[in-house]
């Protein structure tokens, strides 16, 4: 049945940065040059033809975008200059827009004032509920920052971190349903044994955790910066969400801080870097960058920014009250990057990036498989 | 002239174009003042003109007559005419005033917008009321450049009986046309069809050939110009010299040869190749033992020289010939592949250009026609080893094709160059027939076979079992010993890497190195890629702003060789008139905008 | 090698003559028993040529012109269309096979189409074998 | 045998001949035949040594024949006429023999080959012995040129001729000049107005007093030769008006392809399929509407449509590409809602400026949709409710998908084809026309403008698809051949023509009804027919049709036929 091509597709993918997509005439030179591009996945150049020519079912279940980490040699490459990296780029916000089935997240992607106000928004709640906590529930007051009468309680912000914690999960876990949904369930061609799924589950943890195909690229430096980016991010969710007794306790637990230390000078650090570069626009995948992208960068500096100082105003200088506004704060930004973020905008990917990984490997054992079956089938016929 | 036309001129100008050196605002002035004009608005590029806005605009100003200015106005036609349309008004009322088209480029741009505007208001043809005053024209012409455009233009005009200066920058006229063996599309083989007319060049007693010589400067003004070509020394009488080889048989200095493409050496004593015309040796001042030793070393041909032609105090001199047309001929250099790493030019031995595999299937080449690939062999006066052709070397297994190199590359040159596609297919045609049982490659983007008869080569070539591929290749890197090619075919979506054994690289065309420095010389302007810019693409392919230049061949633009003949004789054409009819064409920049303005108003009454 | 029959061809200058040409520039390969004789219109070739070349030993004679209504002197092909027949039932009358005596028209593009008439040629004459006429005129002189 | 010295020349060109045929052997066969002075081979012949080689040698060794075994006549005789005549001798002492184009091309057996060779260089030896001396003849040269076609080319031309001060008559079938050009409202790539162009030609052509344009008339009969033809034309329905031109220049133009040949495009059949020359004209007229009166949302082209299709015609159109862009910007300007579709098979946006103009297409967002070659997308009417008229149906290669395209308005590129009349024309100036109908150029590269006819030339789109530079750019060309001519005043024409012996004339005039150019007179004072050289053009059908053997064409006489004969056989039956 032949598919309707709809030339609306390609203005849609503009607000999620696809200028130059129109610009390509298709020579190959990006798809042979993708040090990931290998059978049956061969891109950018056909996932930028779908979009070239509004195929947006095929868009929508292709996994392609996400296999591509924006290494910029396509780009360097291109003769007409149609930016097939930053395509992709687009791609994967229009696919995360599309995943998010609140429309929270199209709406962030295409107005940046909107994700803009929305976070203050949160923001402002989150900060007159935590103050409302404080003085009025809590019981503490706003002198003491940790252990006995603290101003914000362990337990209460530990509570208040799982419920945050299981509604961007559950959000994501929607999500990430639908993604499953448009790439393999919507597929009839393909038919993949449940067994399949257990066996190549181990996937998802190695490529969380490793990010391993990052490091195909050619240059290994942003490999590692995003390795730890991801690594400090992990480990201060760690810490947050199951030892935040320790965090908060009085005296310093090294055991925790000093991982949380370690977490932070990390963030800090590798967001600072990517800001810079992003300035700068020396490299190719710094060039350009989406509204989404700068929010996402600002407000990671902010809450690790805010982490760092209530801690050491605390531990430090001891000086309570100023801790606990910090931490106010710091809260203000933490429940946005968590809330919002994670599951409507650029952060959704550190799932939506392993599940693509996961998937891409079920749909290639799936091919080969029907291949294989095809040529079987072939095969035996009578000379 | 009835009742008055209410016109309105409206300017119109794309964005992210380039613009010209015209001032909008004065020239939009000017415009207020001319007969008749209701409304002037100089529009800003965003957002583009909307016909239904623009219809009740003119319906509200009940404008007869619209006209559209701009550096292309032409973009914005189509708007206007609708609108127009819409308004109830009529559609062939909508007039152009193209600032691009009629030469508004050089820095007087804004008196020539300015003239192009009036003529559009007067609704007359604005070559009719610019055509340049004529003026005496000196019979003589002066062709710049030997190629086979150069060299029709020179005998066209010299078979009319008229005189001909021919000025060459090398030592031999035949340009690259010289050094292909066969040519698309009848196969039939180039020296055939040039070396006659090479031959008619050298014993027309019309043509007066200077070869190894340059244009140094050019005064005077349409009809009558004084040329200062610099004759470099060729340190042996052209005349005397039969080229019996005995002195290139001792000369002990080798360097690459620039007929060859580098695939072989010449001496400094050198003919440019067998057939060469004038037939004569030359030397080569920069290669020359003697002559960089002041004379103090080696001489060894000076002896040898039966009929003592050598003369090495032979000096540059400088020749003052008068002109009345001059035809630029200069034609291309071709693309360095070295440009682009990822082919591996330069580091793998068997990727060569086309200009390399043209002269090693030539027959008269290095190898006689045998396509080989190149052997390590140690060079005795330099003591290491170097890759050569030999022709008795190993033949290539497979063969690969590479369209497009350096050309529709917005890195390097963004235009197409029109002729390598056809050369690939020529080339693919050449290895199935020298090498039967070898394997061909052709990548290509878009096979561009547009001339009478290319269709059928295509065709042709297919049936050759050629895997042509769509999809320009992206890299030549090594892999386990072998170079190997990878691509991404298209058609059938999959990626490919082919083990080769030779990979031919289809270079695009460049404007000659020495073009700029010449276009200051002659006064004629370049556009964006560095071709001789035209006076008008369509109807005066040939001429250029200043009267009596005219350009002919590759130097206007990348053409195949039919194409290229028929612009020399186009040339051909324009001096013959002017000659016969002893009226040259003045340039036109020494028209004031008010003597175009009163001629396009009285053309406009009459 | 087996027997190689010698034909004699008369090429009009204007189509078969540019046609046969053409044949070579696409590389048409064709049987190397015609020797080309260029004429500069089939109206040209006197019956006595063909006579002259069959008594001189060859084994068949090909008499090519422009299509009717090609000619480049507009009507000489048709004076061969009316010549040939004649001839043809003459030659008969000694004896000499139809196929040895052959008139085609080929136009200026037509290469394949030569190539194709000469190798069919070549081969019906080779089935007819050698002509006798050149040894029967020198048996008939040697009588004389 | 007089006492010939004859120098024999045997060309390799390159590998051309000598990788088939052993041209050693040929020289030193030649060398022992009787009269054969001197026998060589060398690489090029053609070439500037080669030549002088032949010069040096006659001059030397006083030759007074020279045979060369190389490519065709048709090629280089006059080349090598030429350096006869720079040694001094006739050059009509020449004879080639053709052992590339009619042997080393088309053989590869070397034996067979090399034996050819033997025979066709023996034949040619044994003809030269008989060549007399000919002189070349001169005619007056008329300067008035005829030019068939009132389009851009033939406007071109007759400018050119008449800015030189020559006289021109412009023939044009229709009522009014501008030919195909004045149906088209603006040109690729710079998009400059094809009106305000015709309209500089038209006016200048109609001011010129040196041009007679005659409107509604075509060609009725042609006669004479170079320099000195006679021309009947038609003007309207019954006029009549006879000229003598020196020249004729065919720029005859083309004719769109018939888009209702191809059924499933449904031209004729589905109202909102037009052709490229209907969409220009809704263009100029600023009213773009599909046939219901509505302004269409999609716009879709189809490329090739008629070219590169073997069961149309195998050859590209040349032109349409960069149209069907054009447009792209076009439509965008006049509707700038619109959405476009490009279907097309090779994008040949190959001229200058053309590559930057196709990029700027794609940035306005045309949708490129390739299809493959001997394919053709299919148009069917749309659903109910679908919100477009129509739906084409495309296997796009570049995604490898099988998709379907909505339409409002399919605009389909007819590709050019030769007019219903060419050959009518082509019979009329006599020149011929290739498979296709196009006529023939004389050598796309040596001579892209002559034709076999001296003296008739062809400009234009007449000759083989190309746009308006190539077809300017030809027809100066053509004025440039033509201006030659006249600035050299007296035409050199070929020495070749038929003589009456008088002594032998029996006075049957049975000749002179066989002329087709009436050149032979009967004077019945001396009762005998007598040939009007300057008329005749030496076909010889008369020759060979003389009862009396009394008429001979020069340098074709029966005594050197007969000795050609002889050679080609009497060497092969030596050889057994």
């Amino acid at each position: 049945m032949a598919i309707r091509a709809n030339p609306r597709l390609v203005e849609e993918l503009e607000h999620y940065g696809a200028e130059d997509v129109a610009k390509c005439y298709h020579c190959g030179n990006c798809s042979a040059v993708c040090p990931f591009s290998r059978e049956p996945f061969l891109f950018p150049r056909k996932s930028m033809r779908y979009l070239q020519m509004g195929l947006e079912e095929k868009l929508l279940g292709n996994l392609e975008p996400w296999l591509c980490y924006y290494c910029g040699e396509c780009s360097e490459e291109c003769p007409r200059e149609a930016e097939p990296g930053e395509t992709m780029m687009s791609m994967r916000r229009w696919l995360t827009s599309r995943y998010d089935f609140t429309g929270i997240s199209k709406l962030f992607y295409r107005s940046w004032k909107a994700e803009l106000a929305a976070i203050l928004l949160v923001a402002l709640l989150t900060g007159a509920g935590f103050l409302l906590f404080g003085f009025r529930w809590g019981g503490g007051h706003l002198g003491v920052y940790a252990g006995e009468g603290a101003f914000l309680t362990t337990g209460a912000v530990h509570v208040f971190d799982w419920i945050l914690g299981c509604v961007l999960a559950a959000f994501l876990g929607i999500n990430c349903a639908r993604m499953w949904w448009f790439s393999i369930g919507k597929d009839r061609t393909l038919r993949i044994p449940p067994l399949a799924y257990l066996r190549q589950a181990f996937l998802l943890p190695v490529h969380f955790f490793t990010q391993k195909r990052y490091a195909e690229c050619g240059k290994k430096r942003p490999w590692a910066i995003h390795l730890a980016l991801m690594l400090s991010y992990t480990t201060m969710l760690v810490l947050i969400m199951f030892f935040l007794h320790a965090m908060h306790s009085e005296r310093t637990v090294w055991a925790a801080h000093g991982f949380g230390y370690l977490a932070t000078i990390g963030l800090l650090g590798t967001s600072i870097y990517a800001l810079r570069g992003r300035i700068r626009k020396e490299e190719t995948h710094y060039k350009h960058s989406h509204e989404t992208d700068w929010i996402f960068l600002i407000l990671l500096v902010f809450v690790a920014g805010t982490g760092i100082l209530q801690n050491v105003l605390y531990r430090v200088f001891h000086l309570d009250v100023a801790a606990n506004v910090v931490y106010v704060v710091h809260m203000m930004g933490v429940v946005p990057m968590l809330g919002l973020e994670v599951p409507f905008s650029k952060w959704a990917h550190l799932a939506y990036r392993p599940l693509a990984m996961y998937f891409s490997e079920l749909q290639a054992e799936a091919i080969r498989e029907r291949e294989r079956a095809v040529a079987a089938a072939g095969a035996p016929l009578p000379a | 002239m009835g009742v008055p036309k209410k016109i309105g001129v409206y300017f119109c100008q794309k964005e992210a174009a380039l613009p010209m050196p015209v001032d909008w605002d004065a020239v939009a002035e000017y415009a207020r003042g001319l007969p008749g004009v209701a409304h002037v608005e100089v529009r800003s590029p965003r957002p583009a003109p909307d016909p239904e806005v623009l219809a009740h605009e003119i319906k509200k100003r009940d404008l007869k007559v619209v006209v559209v200015a701009g550096d292309s106005p032409g973009h914005f036609k189509p708007a206007f005419t609708r609108a127009v349309a819409l308004a109830g008004g009529e559609p062939t009322e909508v007039r152009l005033a193209s600032f691009r088209q009629h030469g508004a480029g050089a820095d007087d741009g804004t008196e020539r917008a300015k003239a192009v505007v009036a003529c559009a208001v007067h609704g007359v043809p604005f070559g009719l009321a610019a055509s340049p005053r004529p003026t005496a024209v000196n019979p003589a012409t002066l062709v710049i450049g030997g190629g086979v455009a150069g060299i029709q233009a020179a005998l066209e005009i010299a078979d009319a009986g008229q005189k001909v200066y021919l000025v060459e920058k090398t030592g031999t006229i035949g340009g690259h046309m010289a050094m292909f063996d066969k040519t698309f599309p009848t196969l039939d083989c180039a020296a055939c069809i040039l070396t006659p007319k090479m031959v008619a060049v050298g014993q027309h007693e019309k043509i007066d050939l200077m070869t190894y010589a340059e244009v140094q400067d050019v005064a005077g003004e349409p009809g009558a110009y004084r040329v200062k070509v610099l004759k470099k020394a060729r340190f042996v009488d052209p005349d005397a010299c039969v080229a019996c080889h005995a002195c290139m048989e001792v000369c002990p200095v080798a360097v690459p040869s620039e007929f060859d493409g580098g695939i072989t050496t010449r001496k400094a004593i050198y003919m440019p190749f067998p057939q060469a015309v004038p037939n004569a040796y030359l030397v080569d001042a920069a290669a020359c033992t003697y002559i960089l030793s002041g004379g103090k070393k080696c001489g060894a041909c000076l002896r040898k020289c039966a009929k003592e032609l050598i003369h090495f105090d032979d000096r540059d001199e400088v020749v003052e010939i008068e002109v009345g047309s001059i035809v630029v001929a200069t034609g291309y250099d071709v693309f360095d592949a070295r440009r682009i790493e990822r082919y591996g030019y330069g580091v793998h031995p068997n990727v060569l250009t086309a200009l390399e595999f043209e002269r090693l299937t030539n027959a008269s080449g290095p190898t006689g026609g045998a396509i080989v690939m190149k052997t390590l062999r140690r060079n005795k006066r330099t003591k290491q080893d170097e890759w050569v052709f030999d022709a008795e070397g190993p033949r290539p297994g497979s063969v690969a094709i590479v369209h497009c190199v350096g050309s529709r590359d917005k890195k390097y040159n963004p235009y197409c160059s029109r002729v390598c596609c056809m050369y690939s297919l020529k080339f693919a045609h050449l290895v199935k027939e020298k090498l039967p049982d070898a394997v061909c490659y052709e990548f290509y983007i878009d096979m561009r076979a547009f001339g009478k008869g290319y269709e059928e080569f295509f065709e042709r070539i297919r049936l050759e079992e050629v895997f042509v591929v769509r999809g320009r290749s992206a890299k030549v890197v090594e892999k386990d010993g072998r170079m190997t090619i990878k691509g991404e075919d298209i058609l059938k979506d999959r990626l490919v890497e082919f083990p080769v054994d030779m990979v031919l690289l289809s270079v695009g065309l460049e404007p000659a190195c020495a073009s700029d420095r010449l276009a200051g010389i002659l006064g004629i302007d370049r556009d964006e890629d560095g071709w001789f810019r035209e006076t008008d693409y369509n109807i005066d392919p040939t001429g250029t702003e200043r009267g009596g230049i005219h350009v002919a061949g590759v130097c206007q633009g990348p053409k195949d060789i039919p194409d290229a003949v028929a612009q020399a004789s186009a040339v051909a054409a324009r001096v013959l008139k002017s000659v016969v009819s002893g009226r040259g064409q003045g340039s036109r920049a020494s028209l004031t905008v008010e003597e175009i303005e009163s001629r396009a108003r009285a053309l406009a009454g009459a | 090698m087996g027997f190689e029959p010698r034909i004699v061809g008369f090429l009009c200058n204007w189509c078969s003559y540019t046609g046969a040409d053409l044949a070579g520039t696409a590389r048409i390969h064709y049987a190397p028993n015609v020797r080309v004789i260029r004429v500069m219109c089939s109206a040209r070739v006197d019956p006595t040529f063909v006579v002259k070349a069959l008594a001189e030993g060859a084994d068949g004679v090909l008499i090519c012109g422009c299509h009717p209504g090609d000619c480049h002197y507009s009507e000489g092909n048709y004076k061969a269309m009316r010549r040939f027949p004649l001839l043809g039932r003459l030659l008969r009358d000694y004896g000499i096979e139809e196929d040895r005596v052959r008139l085609e028209w080929v136009s200026a593009s037509e290469g394949k189409r030569f190539a194709e008439i000469v190798d069919d040629m070549t081969e019906r004459v080779r089935r007819l074998g050698p002509s006798r006429v050149k040894t029967l005129l020198e048996a008939d002189r040697v009588e004389r | 045998m007089e006492d010939r010295r004859i120098g024999v020349y045997v060309c390799n060109c390159g590998t051309n001949i000598a990788k088939v045929v052993d041209c050693d052997a040929v020289s030193d066969f030649a060398k022992k035949l009787p009269g054969v002075a001197v026998a060589r081979s060398y690489k090029y012949m053609c070439s500037n040594p080669g030549q002088e080689m032949i010069i040096q040698d006659i001059r030397e060794l006083s030759l007074d024949r020279v045979v060369v075994a190389a490519c065709s006549p048709r090629m280089h005789e006059p080349t090598f006429r030429k350096a006869l005549q720079t040694a001094g001798i006739n050059p009509y002492f020449l004879e080639m023999a053709n052992i590339r184009e009619q042997c080393s091309w088309v053989h590869d057996d070397a034996r067979a080959a090399t034996d050819k060779a033997l025979a066709l260089a023996h034949a040619a030896v044994r003809r030269v012995v008989h060549h007399e001396p000919l002189e070349k003849r001169f005619v007056d040269m008329c300067p008035a040129t005829l030019v068939l076609g009132g389009g851009i080319a033939g406007l071109t031309a007759a400018l050119e001729l008449s800015d030189a001060g020559q006289p021109v008559f412009l023939v044009e079938k229709d009522d009014h000049l501008g030919g195909n050009l004045a149906r088209v409202d603006l040109t690729a790539p710079y998009l400059d107005s094809a009106r305000d162009m015709l309209a500089d030609r038209i006016r200048r052509v109609l001011e010129s007093p040196k041009i007679e344009v005659l409107l509604r008339s075509t060609l009725q009969s042609l006669s004479g030769f170079v320099g000195n033809f006679r021309a009947e034309i038609r003007v309207g329905a019954d006029g009549a008006r006879t000229v003598d031109v020196g020249s004729v220049l065919v720029a005859t133009g083309f004719r769109e392809f018939d888009a209702r040949r191809i059924e499933h495009y449904g031209y004729g059949r589905l109202p909102n399929v037009v052709t490229s020359f209907e969409l220009e004209r809704m263009l100029r007229e600023g009213r773009i509407l599909t046939r219901g009166g509505r302004v269409p949302k999609y716009f879709a082209m189809i490329h090739c449509v008629g070219s590169r299709n073997p069961e149309y015609h195998g050859y590209c159109s040349r032109v349409c590409c960069m149209t069907a862009l054009k447009y792209g910007h076009e439509i965008k300007s006049a509707l700038p809602g619109a959405y476009v579709y490009d279907l097309y098979i090779d994008m040949h946006a190959f001229g200058k400026g053309c590559e930057d103009f196709y990029r700027r297409t794609a940035e306005m967002k045309t949708m490129f949709l390739m299809y493959a070659k001997g394919t053709t997308p299919e148009i069917v009417p749309s659903g109910p409710d679908d919100d477009c008229e129509m739906l084409i149906k495309v296997h796009e290669v570049l995604s490898g998908e099988e998709i379907e395209v909505p339409a409002d308005l399919v605009v389909l590129m007819v590709g050019m084809e030769a007019r219903e009349d060419a050959a009518d024309v082509a019979h009329l100036v006599s020149i011929s026309q290739d498979k296709d109908g196009w006529f023939i150029e004389s050598h796309p590269k040596l001579d892209p403008v002559a034709t076999t006819t001296e003296g008739v030339f062809i400009a234009g789109t007449c000759q083989a698809p190309k746009g308006i530079p190539g077809s300017v750019a030809q027809a100066e060309a053509a004025a440039a051949r033509i201006l030659g001519k006249i600035s050299r005043g007296k035409i050199e024409v070929d020495a070749v023509f038929a003589e009456v012996d008088e002594t032998r004339c029996s006075g049957c005039r049975m000749c002179n009804e066989l002329c087709p150019y009436a050149a032979i007179e009967y004077d019945a004072a001396t009762k005998r027919s007598r040939v009007i050289s300057a008329v005749c053009k030496a076909c010889g059908c008369c020759v060979a049709a003389c009862p009396s053997g009394a008429i001979q064409g020069r340098h074709f006489t029966d005594r050197q036929i007969f000795s050609q004969i002889e050679g080609v056989l009497e060497w092969a039956s030596s050889q057994g």
